[in-house]
C-alpha cells in the first residue's frame, strides 16, 4: 500500500515537473525579449528540475542513488538562479535594455503593414 | 547549385547513418558482434592484465597505454603551440585594467561556496577512476574548469601568483615524464612497455599514480591555455 | 564556512560519492577533505565577515523549503500567463535598497528574488538591487520586504 | 513506473529540441546562451532518468559533471560579455 | 518502436539539426554555443549506448572546456567569420 502511494506521489511530482519544463520552453520561444525569457527559463528549470529529481529519488533504489540525486538537487537549486543572474547582469551591462509595452507598440507601428 | 549538392550528400549520409544505427543490436546485448571477438578477450583477461576493476581504465592504461600517452603528449604540444602564438600575438579589444566592472557578488559567493566541493569531486574522479567511471583525464578537465572559475573570482593576476609559470611548466613536464617512466620501468622489469608488477598494492599505487599524472597534467595544461589567453590584458 | 564544518561537509560528500568502497577509501577521503578544506579556507574565505555556521546552513535549507511553498503557487500563475493565446506581459525595472548587511544574506536574497516568479534579479551592487519584473504587481512583495525579514531573522540575529 | 519515466524522458527530449530553435534563431548572444543553458539542465534531468530506468547508479556521476560544466559555461560567458570583451553584435546601444 | 528506438531517433535528428546549424552560422560565438549543445546531445547518445566513460569525456571536453576556451579565444580575436 505504501509502495503504491509512493509511486503515485512520484508520478505526480514527475508530471508536474514536466509541466514546468514545458512552460519554460514555451516561455523561451514566445516571450518578447531576453530578460522576459530568462524569467521563464530560470524558474521553470529550477522548479521543474527539482520536482522531477525529487520524484525520481522517491522511486530510485536506496543504494547510493538517492543520496547522489539529493546532491544533484542541491546543485540545480544553487546553480540555476546563479546562472540566470549572471546572464541577466551580462545582458544589462552589455547595453541591452528591457522590452517594455510602449517600445513594443512603437516597434509594431513602425513596421510596414 | 553546390549547396543543393551538399544537401543531397548530407541527406544521403544521414540516411545511411540512421539505417546503420537501426541495425545495431540493442545496447548492452551480449550477442552483439562487438562483444564476441576481441572484447571477450579483454573482458576475460583485462582484469588480470591491468589490475583495474573498471575495464575502460584497464584498456586505456594497459592495452592502449601508448595511445593514451600519445594523447597526453598531443595536449602538451598544443599548449606549447598556444604559448608560442600567445606570446607573439597582441590583444585586440578594449584594454581595461583595475577599473573593470567587478564580478557580481552572487557569482563570487556561489563559486567560493562550491569550489571546495568541485575540487573534491575532481580528485574523486581522478583517484577512484579505476573503480568507477571517470578517470584521470576527465577529473583533470573538471579541475581545470574549477581553476578557470577561480580565475574569474580571484582575478587572473592572483591565480598567476598562486600558480607561477615555472611551477606550472615543471608540474606538467614531471607529469608527462612520470608517465614515460612507468612505461620504461615496465620494459626494463618485465620486458614490455607499461607492464605492471605482480604485487597488488604496488600495481594499485602505479595505476593511481598514472591517473594522477594524467589528471594534473591535463588540468595544468588547461590552466596554461587560460592564463596565456588572459595574459596580455594585464601586462 | 568555518574549517571544521567545511571539512565535515566535504567528508560527507566524499562518502556519498564513494558509497560502499570500503575503509581505505574513507581514510583517503578524510585526508583529502582536510587538505582541501584548510586550503580553501586560506585561499577563498573573506576574513572580514562572520563565517557561515552549521546552524545557519540548516536554517538556510529550511528557508529553501519555505521558499518553495511560496514559489509553487506563484509559478502556476506565471505558467498560465505564458500559455495564454496573447502574452500580456508589461515588464518594468525597479531598484530596491536592501537593509541586509551580510554579503551572504544579500546573495541569498538575490537568488530568492530570482526564483520567485515574476521577478528576476539583474544586478546586485552593494546594497542596491536592480530587479526586472514581468508585471508591476510582482514588484510589491519585494518592496514590502517579506523575504528580507525572514533572511534577517535567520542570518542577522545578533544585530 | 518505467513507462512513466520513459515518457518524461522523451517529453524532455522533444522540449530540448524546441529550445534548440531559440539557440539557432537568436537574435542576441545572451538569448542563445540561455537556450543552451536550458538544454543543459534538461540533459542533466534526462541523464538521471536514464540512469534510474536502466538502474545504473554510476551514470549519475556523468550528470554531476554535466551540471558543473554547464554552470561554468554560463558564468564564464556572462563575465566575458559583461566586461565588454565579447561584444554583442546585435546589442542596441 | 520501443522507447529506445524513439530516443535514438530523436537524438540523431537533434544532432543533425545542430550540425547543419553550426555549418550555416556566420556568427562564431553562436556556432560555439551550438557546438556545446551538440556535445550535450552526443553525450546523451553515448550514455544511452552504455559508454559512461566516453560520455563523461564528451561532457567534460566537448561541452565544457572547449566552449570556454573557444570563448576566450573569440574575445581576443573577433566574432565574425571572414
Amino acid at each position: 500500500m505504501s509502495e503504491f502511494l509512493l509511486s503515485v506521489a512520484a508520478a505526480l511530482l514527475i508530471a508536474s515537473g514536466c509541466l514546468f519544463f514545458l512552460a519554460g520552453t514555451v516561455g523561451l520561444l514566445r516571450l518578447p525579449d531576453f530578460f522576459c525569457r530568462l524569467h521563464a527559463t530560470t524558474k521553470c528549470d529550477a522548479v521543474g528540475g527539482v520536482l522531477i529529481l525529487l520524484g525520481v529519488a522517491l522511486v530510485a533504489g536506496a543504494d547510493g542513488q538517492t543520496v547522489r540525486i539529493v546532491a544533484l538537487i542541491a546543485l540545480i537549486a544553487i546553480s540555476s538562479p546563479t546562472a540566470g543572474h549572471a546572464l541577466a547582469r551580462a545582458g544589462w551591462h552589455a547595453g541591452h535594455r528591457p522590452w517594455t509595452r510602449e517600445s513594443g507598440e512603437k516597434e509594431k507601428s513602425h513596421e510596414p503593414e | 547549385m553546390r549547396n543543393a549538392l551538399a544537401l543531397v550528400v548530407v541527406i544521403v549520409l544521414a540516411g545511411l547513418m540512421m539505417a546503420g544505427v537501426s541495425q545495431l543490436p540493442p545496447p548492452g546485448s551480449p550477442d552483439g558482434a562487438v562483444h564476441r571477438h576481441v572484447a571477450a578477450h579483454y573482458i576475460d583477461g583485462g582484469k588480470e592484465a591491468a589490475g583495474a576493476p573498471n575495464l575502460v581504465t584497464a584498456v586505456l592504461l594497459n592495452y592502449r597505454a601508448l595511445d593514451t600517452y600519445g594523447e597526453v603528449v598531443v595536449i602538451f604540444a598544443a599548449l606549447l603551440a598556444v604559448l608560442a602564438v600567445g606570446l607573439a600575438g597582441h590583444s585586440r579589444g578594449p584594454q581595461r585594467g583595475a577599473d573593470e566592472l567587478p564580478v557580481s557578488p552572487v557569482v563570487d559567493l556561489v563559486i567560493r561556496l562550491l569550489a571546495p566541493f568541485i575540487a573534491l569531486f575532481a580528485l574523486f574522479m581522478i583517484l577512484e577512476g579505476h573503480v568507477l567511471p571517470g578517470g584521470g583525464f576527465q577529473g583533470g578537465v573538471v579541475l581545470g574548469a574549477l581553476m578557470i572559475l577561480l580565475g574569474l573570482v580571484l582575478g587572473p593576476r592572483r591565480l598567476r601568483r598562486m600558480l607561477p609559470t615555472p611551477a606550472l611548466f615543471w608540474t606538467r613536464s614531471v607529469a608527462l615524464l612520470a608517465f614515460a617512466l612507468v612505461a620504461v620501468a615496465g620494459l626494463a622489469l618485465a620486458g614490455w612497455l607499461f607492464a605492471l608488477p605482480e604485487q597488488y598494492w604496488l600495481r594499485e599505487l602505479i595505476i593511481v599514480g598514472l591517473e594522477l599524472a594524467i589528471g594534473i597534467g591535463a588540468a595544468f595544461a588547461l590552466v596554461g591555455f587560460y592564463l596565456s589567453l588572459e595574459a596580455d590584458r594585464h601586462r | 564556512m568555518r574549517p571544521i564544518s567545511l571539512i565535515a561537509g566535504l567528508f560527507v560528500f566524499w562518502l556519498v560519492l564513494t558509497a560502499g568502497l570500503g575503509g581505505w577509501s574513507a581514510l583517503l577521503g578524510l585526508f583529502l577533505a582536510g587538505t582541501i578544506g584548510l586550503t580553501s579556507v586560506r585561499v577563498l574565505a573573506r576574513h572580514e565577515e562572520p563565517a557561515l555556521s552549521a546552524g545557519e546552513l540548516v536554517g538556510l535549507t529550511l528557508y529553501g523549503f519555505g521558499l518553495s511553498a511560496l514559489i509553487l503557487p506563484a509559478a502556476w500563475q506565471v505558467l498560465r500567463a505564458v500559455m495564454q493565446r496573447r502574452i500580456g506581459v508589461d515588464p518594468i525595472v525597479i531598484e530596491h535598497r536592501t537593509a541586509l548587511r551580510r554579503r551572504l544574506a544579500r546573495v541569498a536574497l538575490a537568488n530568492s528574488i530570482t526564483l520567485t516568479p515574476g521577478t528576476h534579479c539583474v544586478d546586485l551592487d552593494g546594497d542596491l538591487l536592480t530587479i526586472h519584473c514581468l508585471e508591476p504587481r510582482f514588484a510589491e512583495p519585494i518592496l514590502e520586504g517579506v523575504l528580507e525579514q525572514r533572511l534577517a531573522r535567520l542570518l542577522e540575529r545578533q544585530a | 513506473m518505467s513507462a512513466l519515466l520513459w515518457g518524461a524522458l522523451l517529453f524532455l527530449l522533444v522540449n530540448a529540441f524546441a529550445c534548440l530553435v531559440r539557440a539557432v534563431v537568436g537574435p542576441t548572444l545572451p538569448d542563445r546562451i540561455v537556450a543552451a543553458n536550458v538544454i543543459g539542465t534538461k540533459t542533466v534531468v534526462i541523464l538521471v532518468l536514464l540512469g534510474v530506468v536502466r538502474d545504473q547508479v554510476i551514470w549519475l556521476d556523468v550528470a554531476l559533471v554535466y551540471g558543473l560544466l554547464s554552470l561554468t559555461i554560463s558564468l564564464v560567458v556572462g563575465r566575458l560579455i559583461e566586461t565588454g570583451r565579447l561584444r554583442d553584435l546585435e546589442a542596441k546601444s | 518502436m520501443s522507447p529506445n528506438d524513439v530516443f535514438d531517433l530523436l537524438i540523431l535528428v537533434l544532432l543533425i539539426t545542430c550540425a547543419l546549424a553550426i555549418a550555416r552560422m556566420k556568427d562564431l560565438a553562436a556556432a560555439v554555443i551550438l557546438f556545446s549543445v551538440y556535445s550535450f546531445a552526443l553525450c546523451l547518445l553515448w550514455v544511452h549506448r552504455g559508454a559512461p566513460d566516453v560520455a563523461m569525456t564528451e561532457a567534460a571536453v566537448g561541452a565544457g572546456i572547449t566552449a570556454v576556451l573557444f570563448f576566450y579565444t573569440l574575445a581576443r580575436t573577433g566574432r565574425r567569420e571572414k
